[in-house]
């Protein structure tokens, strides 16, 4: 396991280097004058001029990115400019509360996902599958947004019994007003049960046609040995990799929902940084995005291989 | 006087499909008793593995089943969910085809072998750990302890069929059904299989029914046989009778069509079985194989005749029987080409040929894989050369090299005495017209996507250089000449059977009448009857061409049918050479006297003993000193096999061994004899190193 | 049914003297309006709530629909959101109250001499300064502040109210109390200028960043500041005012500050859950969303924020007054007010000029919608075809869409195809004053003069129209050098008919600032300014 | 009578298979109903909506009424009108992203993957940072960069696709291009551009059929999502996540206004899905 880990880093370095050029350039294709943000609308286009050269802003694109990537290595992400803040901290703050965001959607999705698409892909075909496949069907079609309005529609305005914005006083954790949590986590969770149940599902009705649950029920084993000892553990591979394959999506997917219940996350940092072009805040983001990405490819990978013995060798 | 085991009656299945009913099973009726063992032989399609799966009573929701199968006086298809859950893996266990799929790959062998003992027998701890240790020890798995803490992609092949075979047994099962058992394995690998079966039939007692489409697997390991076709019984006797005496013609035209290592090459001449399969989906009007039956005759049409026993130990289901019995197992002799050694023309020559892989090892770093090593070798115009090895032994890399299609990292390579390049796309365009190549994957020879016929039309125009209306006719004729009639050009390569697109692709590469023809591993994939009528079509072309044939397989059976100079190679290096007449006379190099001795005879009364091969293939990326085959060989010198390389010596005209050994010392055990002997084909193996190789 | 506190019922007397001059009575309830000019007492009492005796304790939270932007400097401030940050903590020289009156707050007295041109700030001896070492305000203080308001370097838009009459020059320390500012020309406005928001009072010892060193005589203490999301305010011991119980302000020990944006949604939600006492600003929506909710106390105060449609004139073909005034006369200002803001809006008329919240505001008739005439314009100018153009806005608030939206699909009427350019807050107001046609909002101020000084002089540097017109200039001289009501108001009237006729922009209508708090905050009075100041506010 | 001259012609045709199976599925059936319809209301907007869909025609935040059947938007304009000539931007917009994207993709994946080397490389490490990134941040970066237009929404979306798709691709190809009929074609000397285009773009079309649908169902979805974001295309042409972005603040005065072309949306998305459903379980071979 340890060797298939080193054998992965140089990979899994070569796509954050790769995603950091990408991110570089996709972030100067912005046309920004950094001074002129920072220094806000009244300044005079003198101290402009000077605070862009004293940032290097003018300086050739190559050099630039070396200047950039050397201080991100070395913990340095620079200051934002709509927000005049170390970018690191504010940065972090932020995805701290996007990860809670996450792990609550998580610990919804997957025990809901997996059991029902467990239960659809051992009755495939049959009524259970198809109730839960049509679900599943309509829950991942329907967009964050529209779950979120209409829930919002139920609960907060008709109902009146979960808050209708998340937005958090000062630096308070999400977890000490966990009703706020309530609605964005399960906006982030209908949409990707969906998904993930499909998964499931199809991977499920898989397994049990392989040859090996045939050769095991040959052997005379009880349909519920069959499932347990010897299915999930198989059927869950392909849903435990697209689970990480899928966290750019609920990444994006938590941007829309920050976005609809003012949830202080990652996601509206880097929508209100889009909006004002704060480029550090946006590298930075996009760069924490990559490597989240990253590390969940690399933890999928591994996973895998510790689901699937088989790959440990041939993987590498 | 034996009791029967099992007692099927009149058993038919019928799957449900989109297509509407497919009749798997059309009537078998059957005993098996108690201690025998029972081969039950057919084509693929003709519904063996159907059977055998009707007892264990799992035929699967759209099965539509009528008849009854007995265990035991109970039917076992007509068992609750329970009594099947109880009767399973106690009574009758079931290794199925593909051992390596059969094993759950995610979990440690040791644990599965457990599972079975506990739910079988509710055994746990050291006393489990005892018997799953007997039992492995049984089957000849060495070092069982070891074995049980790994997972079952670390096995080979072989090791994954014992212990398929030994989960099989660990229930204590009355009834042992093992479906294609040797399929996919290497010979040699074969007949240890093989040889397993018999001790265990001796030393336990187990009955065993042995599904194979393999009749020399079946000649060497069964008492009684029974020959299915189209769902029927269509012949069943003892192992003895049938072989020597088929009274079916379906028996018969199999055994003729089957290529044999025992015959010379000019006493044998590939006969295809015409014509297919009855169409599954449709009722049977009529005897079943009357459409492709040389002996048929208007009462034929009639019905279906009834299976109906003939002699003590035989029953055939035709009712000429007795005119078949009149004719003997006859196949039409060959003729060879003769070329003397004066008149070769050299088409191809390669000198000091090396292709190595970067492959990352099971254990430790990667390293580099010489999957040829300083290969040289010539062919002759018009000759038909075949390369044979076990699967690891770089035959197809060699092909694949000599084709322009792998690069090579050292020697050289003449096409008509030019040097050619290496990589196929810096070749120049004469060299395509030159060498053409047909693949091993009948299933993507052809583009899926496009018609049939397309890709020959396209070497028409670009090999055979045809414009307009004289690209119809050619692409036409040339697929007359590989019998297929000229519309099934238009057809999906998907609506078309193996053999047919085999007869295509060798078409196809016949287009530009090229001087070379690199066959690799072409018939693997096809059973003996569609076999022959492919290798048929390709002899006819060749010889009607002049063209050289370099022809990979594993099979010595066909290679003795059609190769006039036989190369024989081992982890990449050759180790024997020389026209095939001496080479199937030997002297031999102990590696090709292994592979000889190893092909299952399909005559129960001519078996030979062999000698099994050492160990597993060595690890193929191991930096190799001395002889390769030295690990395993049964006559090894000592420390001079395991550091000098072993010098090319003659052996008469052109026949070179590769040994130490001097050529005088070695065996000149394999004489021609007048017998029936039947090698059948095994799928190309996947032993041991399939990881590493041809990724 | 809705429910106004009546923020013109509470009664007291404008405490200034010697020179006042009376702005009309027209509607504004507490009748008499001064400019300090004299020796009063000056600072405006604690107000006392009828015989209600405040409770000290608790955490005020509210929401400012303005951003929480990011806060440095308190002088280059150029939002709501920070500055309440920032008024929580310092204060500033005078106060503006709910009637638009003035008073002297960190200042004893303001006097201006005659002719306004030399105005004498004697600095109140009491307010003390949170710096490590806690010290008195003094004359010093005062001369930093104006310095560093003055300075171009700094950036600050108090820069732009006070440069147009006052230079660095011109401030003189005469004792440790007593500062002297010399002017260029008269100003009237300079009582209202130093409320602005940008204007709270830093010690000396201050260096550029609030954050790092959040010093001033304030009632609160910084406790953090959260761009973006919240800020929190925690009392001070020694705030040098005292309440109504006699012990030292403020009543709260608290105050959070929670971003929500203009997020009706938000605003509602938070309101009706408990978890804010108080909103400051809120969205029409949300306003008429809460309309029905029985537990909040609302207001709605008239405001001269507005909405221009305004042009840049040294763009083609915005260069032609006819185009302009077409523009204007586009308008169905009703709808466009109605469809907006709904009854928390008002009509304006392309002037600049709120009725009723600018006490000279001269009374003409609104404009009407005249499509044929504007027609006729446009043919004049050689646009009889018409014409296609982008007009960019903010997202935020919305109700700048709406309007956009309304008058764009009026503007279809006269043959004129406006291409709506939505764009992120932030993102418009990068470039704000470059673009050739918008849509901005501009704040309230309480004279409409401070706001055509800072947008409508040449050079000016919020000049986002370019506009320069030599007639109007010096109409708005005239007027900065009279403080007498019923005089202003005649200037007022040709400045409004000129900015009619020829100004650069469309003006449709004038926003109510909204506020909605629940019966327990007490003493808090809401203002068109939207400020949070909480020095005098309790729980009960 | 077909004749040998047809040996030359065009891939065995795939759609009509599919189509067969798709009228098999019920599911499958449904959502063409629902695209059907939509399909209609976008062709026959002009001539059915009862107003214009700008005009301001009625009272602000109305429900639904015998004059306005779904009620009025904040600025008083029929929602039953926006609704059908919204229908035309999304329908307009989504294929035509993926279609873009469908072809950039197939070119770059099909060249990638048969040519292998360090072109592969390259663009395969660049793919694996794109697709690693979440999509809505490409959305956001390059709507941010370009402002938002409807251009710019069909060009964001198609780039942020292209990677998916190229990877797709790439992987047929891969898988193929050891296949005997590509090798053979490499030894009887076929061009590149035969290879590609003749030999794999077929094989790819299952795939890529399947990839299509599921695609178009996300970049409805997306295009939702956009205008929710307020990044689609601009005012005052209705636009469905437009729609939702100004109606949610009226959330509690009218919810007619949001949850209609909400609904409509999602309506649209699971009718596409439906189908790629269906069409999955047709394309297997």
């Amino acid at each position: 396991m340890l060797r298939l880990t080193l054998l992965r880093l140089p990979f899994f370095a070569l796509t954050i280097a790769v995603s950091s050029v990408l991110i570089f350039l996709a972030s100067e294709v912005l046309p920004v004058n950094v001074g002129r943000n920072m220094l806000g609308m009244f300044a005079p286009q003198q101290a402009v001029d000077a605070l862009n050269h004293q940032l290097g802003t003018d300086l050739p694109l190559v050099e630039r990115y070396g200047r950039w990537i050397g201080k991100a290595v070395s913990g340095d992400l620079g200051n934002s400019t709509s927000q005049h803040l170390p970018v690191g901290p504010l940065i972090l703050r932020r995805a701290g509360n996007s990860a809670v965001l996450a792990l609550a959607g998580l610990s919804l999705i997957l025990p809901f996902a997996l059991v029902l698409g467990t239960i659809a892909g051992l009755t495939a075909g049959r009524a259970p599958d198809r109730v839960i496949s049509l679900i599943s069907l309509i829950l991942t079609s329907t967009p964050e947004f529209v779950v979120g309005v209409l829930l919002l529609l139920v609960f907060a305005v008709h109902w009146r019994i979960l808050p209708g914005s998340s937005a958090l006083i000062g630096a308070a954790s999400p977890l000490s007003v966990p009703s706020k949590l309530v609605l964005p986590a399960v906006t982030l969770a209908l949409v990707d049960i969906g998904y993930i149940a499909r998964m499931m599902r199809t991977s499920m009705i898989e397994v049990m046609a392989s040859p090996y649950i045939r050769a095991a029920r040959l052997r005379g084993y009880s349909a519920t040995r069959i499932v347990f000892v010897h299915a999930l553990r198989n059927a869950l591979v392909t849903p435990v990799t697209v689970i990480m394959m899928h966290v750019n999506w609920l990444i994006g997917g938590i941007v829309v929902i920050e976005a609809i219940y003012a949830y202080p996350g990652l996601g509206q940092l880097m929508l209100s940084a889009a909006a004002a072009k704060d480029v550090p805040v946006l590298e930075a983001g996009a760069l924490l995005f990559a490597l989240v990405a990253a590390i969940t490819q690399l933890l999928a990978d591994l996973l895998q291989a510790w689901l699937q013995p088989r790959l440990r060798s041939a993987a590498a | 006087m034996t009791s029967a085991l099992v007692d099927i009656r009149a058993l038919s299945v019928d799957y449900a499909t989109h297509d509407g009913l497919l009749h798997a099973l059309r009537g078998v009726t059957l005993e098996i008793v108690t201690g025998e063992v029972l081969g039950i032989v057919g084509e693929s399609g003709c519904g063996k593995t159907t059977l055998g799966y009707a007892l264990l009573g799992d035929l699967g929701p759209n099965a539509r089943v009528k008849g009854v199968a007995r265990l035991n006086e109970r039917d076992i298809l007509a068992m609750t969910r329970a009594e099947l859950i109880a009767m399973r893996g106690r009574r009758v266990a079931m290794v199925p085809q593909s051992p390596g799929d059969a094993l759950n790959p995610a979990r440690k062998i040791g644990d599965q072998l457990r599972e079975v003992l506990f739910v079988h027998s509710r055994l746990k701890g050291a006393q489990a750990t005892a018997r799953i240790c007997s039992l492995l020890e049984k089957v000849h798995i060495p070092n069982p302890q070891a074995i049980m803490q790994r997972w079952p992609h670390e096995l080979s092949g072989g090791q994954q069929q014992r212990l398929v075979i030994a989960m099989a047994l660990l229930g204590e099962p009355e009834l042992l059904v093992l479906d294609e058992p040797t399929t996919g394995l290497d010979v040699t690998v074969e007949a240890a299989v093989l040889d397993l079966l018999a001790e265990l039939r001796r030393d336990l007692g187990v009955t065993i029914a042995l599904i194979s489409h393999n009749l020399g697997a079946i000649a060497r390991a069964c008492d009684r046989v029974i020959v299915m076709y189209a769902g029927l019984i269509v012949e069943a006797g003892t192992a003895a009778e049938i072989f020597a005496r088929p009274r079916h013609p379906y028996t018969k035209a199999l055994l003729e069509c089957v290529p044999r290592i025992d015959r010379a090459r000019s006493a044998q001449q590939p006969v295809p079985i015409p014509g297919n399969l009855p169409n599954p989906f449709a009722a049977l009007s009529g005897c079943s194989f009357a459409n492709r039956c040389a002996y048929a005759v208007f009462d034929c049409l009639a019905e279906q005749p009834a299976l109906l026993p003939i002699s003590e130990h035989h029953a055939a289901a035709c009712i000429r029987w007795a005119d078949i019995a009149a004719e003997p197992v006859a196949p039409k002799p060959g003729e060879a080409v003769q070329i003397s050694s004066t008149d070769r023309r050299e088409v191809m020559r390669i000198e000091e040929l090396d292709v190595t892989y970067h492959v990352r090892g099971t254990k430790g770093g990667g390293g580099i894989l010489k999957a040829i090593d300083a290969v040289s070798l010539d062919l002759a115009q018009g000759q038909v050369t075949a390369i044979v090895g076990e699967s690891g032994s770089g035959k197809s890399s060699l092909a694949s090299a000599i084709a322009g299609l792998r690069p090579a990292d050292a020697g050289a390579i003449y096409l008509d005495r030019k040097l050619v390049h290496w990589s196929l796309r810096r070749r120049a365009g004469w060299t395509r017209k030159f060498l053409q190549m047909v693949f091993q994957d009948h299933t993507s020879t052809l583009n899926p996507e496009l018609g049939a016929g397309r890709s020959i039309d396209r070497a028409v125009r670009l090999l055979g250089g045809a414009r307009g209306s004289a690209v119809r006719a050619r692409t036409a004729e040339l697929m007359q000449k590989v019998g297929l009639d000229p519309t099934t050009a238009f057809r999906k390569p998907s609506e078309l059977s193996g053999g047919q697109r085999q007869r295509i692709a060798i078409a196809r590469a016949f287009a530009g009448r090229p001087e070379l023809v690199i066959c690799d591993e072409i018939t693997s994939a096809l059973d003996v009857s569609i076999q022959a009528q492919v290798i048929a079509f390709l002899q006819s072309l060749q010889r009607a061409n002049g063209t050289s044939l370099l022809f990979i397989t594993h099979d010595l059976g066909v290679v003795r049918q059609i190769a006039d100079e036989i190369i024989v190679m081992y982890l990449g290096t050759v180790c024997e050479r020389g026209p095939a007449d001496a080479v199937f006379s030997g002297p031999n190099h102990p590696y090709t006297q292994a592979l000889l001795e190893s092909v299952a005879s399909p005559d129960p009364a001519l078996q030979r003993k062999h000698r099994p091969l050492a160990g597993p293939l060595p690890d193929p990326a191991e930096r190799r000193i001395g002889c390769p085959f030295k690990t395993r060989c049964p006559k090894r010198l000592g420390t001079v096999c395991d550091t000098t390389g072993p010098p090319l010596r003659s052996a008469g005209d052109r026949h070179a061994i590769r040994c130490h050994i001097p050529v005088e010392e070695l065996d000149r055990h394999w004489t021609p004899v007048a017998g029936t002997h039947i090698s059948a084909a095994p799928k190309n193996g996947v032993d041991n190193i399939s990881g590493v190789i041809g990724q | 049914m809705l429910k106004y506190r009546n923020v013109h019922s509470s009664s007291y007397e404008p405490l200034f003297s010697r020179r006042i001059f009376l702005y009309g009575s027209a509607g504004i309830g507490a009748g008499a309006l001064a400019v300090m000019c004299g020796l009063a007492p000056a600072l405006r009492p604690s107000r006392a709530w009828a015989a209600e005796m405040p409770k000290r304790g608790g955490t005020l939270r509210y929401a400012n629909t303005d951003t929480l932007k990011p806060l440095v400097d308190p002088a280059t401030v150029d939002a709501l959101g920070p500055s309440d940050a920032v008024r929580g903590c310092a204060e500033f020289l005078t106060e503006v109250d709910e009637h638009n009156l003035p008073h002297p707050h960190l200042l004893e007295t303001l006097t201006a001499s005659e002719d306004l041109k030399t105005w004498t700030l004697v600095v109140r001896k009491g307010p003390i300064f949170n710096t490590p070492t806690p010290r008195a305000l003094d004359a010093d203080d005062i001369v930093f502040n104006f310095n560093r308001w003055l300075n171009a370097k700094i950036g600050s838009s108090m820069n732009g109210l006070l440069s147009p009459y006052l230079d660095a020059s011109g401030i003189e320390k005469i004792d440790a109390q007593t500062v002297r500012l010399h002017l260029k020309t008269p100003s009237s406005t300079l009582a209202y200028d130093l409320f602005h928001y940008a204007g709270a009072i830093v010690p000396r010892e201050f260096e550029g960043d609030f954050l790092k060193q959040p010093w001033g005589t304030g009632p609160f203490e910084m406790v953090e500041y959260v761009p973006n999301q919240s800020f929190t305010l925690k009392a001070r011991k020694d705030y040098w005012r005292d309440g109504a119980d006699g012990q030292k302000l403020p009543y709260l020990d608290q105050v959070i500050s929670i971003d929500v944006r203009s997020q009706a949604s938000a605003q509602v939600a938070g309101l009706t859950s408990g978890q804010f006492d108080l909103a400051l600003g809120l969205d029409y929506a949300a306003y008429k969303q809460l309309a029905g909710e029985p537990d909040l106390v609302m207001s709605r105060i008239k405001s001269a924020g507005t909405v221009l449609f305004r042009t840049r004139i040294d763009q083609k073909p915005f260069d032609d007054p006819r185009v302009r005034q077409a523009l204007r006369l586009a308008q169905d200002r009703d709808q466009i007010t109605q469809l907006a803001l709904g009854d928390t809006g008002f009509v304006g008329n392309d002037d600049l000029v709120a009725p009723e919240v600018d006490p000279a505001w001269a009374p003409l008739d609104t404009p009407k919608r005249d499509v044929e005439q504007a027609k006729a314009l446009l043919a004049q100018a050689g646009l009889g075809q018409g014409f296609r153009t982008e007009m960019r806005y903010p997202t935020s608030p919305d109700f700048i869409a709406t309007a956009a939206q309304v008058y764009a699909q009026q503007c279809r009427d006269i043959g004129i195809q406006i291409d709506l350019v939505p764009m992120p807050p932030d993102a418009y107001w990068d470039k704000w004053t470059e673009w050739t046609f918008a849509a901005p909002q501009w704040s309230h101020r309480p004279l409409a003069t401070m706001t055509m000084g800072l947008c409508l002089r040449p050079g000016a540097a919020w000049n986002e129209t370019r506009y320069a017109d030599p007639q109007f200039e010096s109409l708005l001289d005239e007027v900065n050098g009279l403080i007498e009501v019923e005089a202003r108001r005649k200037v007022y009237s040709k400045i409004q008919t000129r900015l009619r006729e020829d100004g650069p922009f469309a003006d449709p209508l004038f926003m109510y600032a909204l506020a909605a708090q629940t019966p327990k905050v007490k003493g808090f009075v809401p203002t068109a300014f939207r400020y949070g100041s909480f020095s005098d506010t309790w729980l009960a | 009578m077909r004749t040998l001259q047809h040996f030359s012609g065009g891939a065995v045709p795939l759609l009509p298979a599919i189509l067969r199976r798709l009228g098999r599925s019920k599911a499958g059936l449904l959502g063409a109903a629902i695209v059907l319809f939509w399909v209609l209301a976008a062709l026959l907007a002009p001539w059915v909506a009862p107003y214009p869909p700008n005009n301001l025609v009625g009272p602000a935040t109305q429900g639904p009424s015998t004059l306005f059947w779904l009620g009025t938007d904040d600025l008083g304009r029929d929602v039953l009108s926006r609704l059908l000539w919204g229908t035309r931007s999304v329908l307009l917009l989504a294929p035509t992203a993926v279609l873009i994207a469908e072809i950039i993709g197939a070119a770059i994946g099909l060249a990638s993957g048969y040519l292998g080397g360090l072109f592969d490389q390259v663009i395969m490490r660049l793919n694996d940072a794109l697709i690693a990134f979440p999509t809505i941040l490409l959305y956001l970066l390059i709507i941010a960069a370009l402002g938002p237009s409807r251009v710019n929404v069909v060009l964001a979306i198609a780039t942020a696709s292209i990677p998916g798709i190229a990877r797709i691709v790439r992987g047929v190809v891969v898988s193929l291009r050891k296949r005997g009929f590509v090798l053979s074609a490499q030894m009887r000397g076929e061009s590149l551009w035969y290879i590609l285009a003749i030999e794999l773009l077929p094989n790819v079309r299952r795939p890529l059929l399947v990839d299509t649908l599921l695609r178009l169902g996300y970049a409805t979805f997306s295009i939702g999502t956009l205008g929710f974001l307020g990044l689609g295309a601009p005012p005052p042409d209705p636009d469905w996540g437009g729609m939702v972005n100004s109606g949610v603040r009226w959330l509690s005065v009218s919810a007619w206004m949001t949850a209609v072309p909400a609904i409509a949306l999602a309506s649209l998305v699971v009718a596409i899905n439906l189908i790629a459903d269906a069409f999955e379980e047709g394309a297997r071979p």
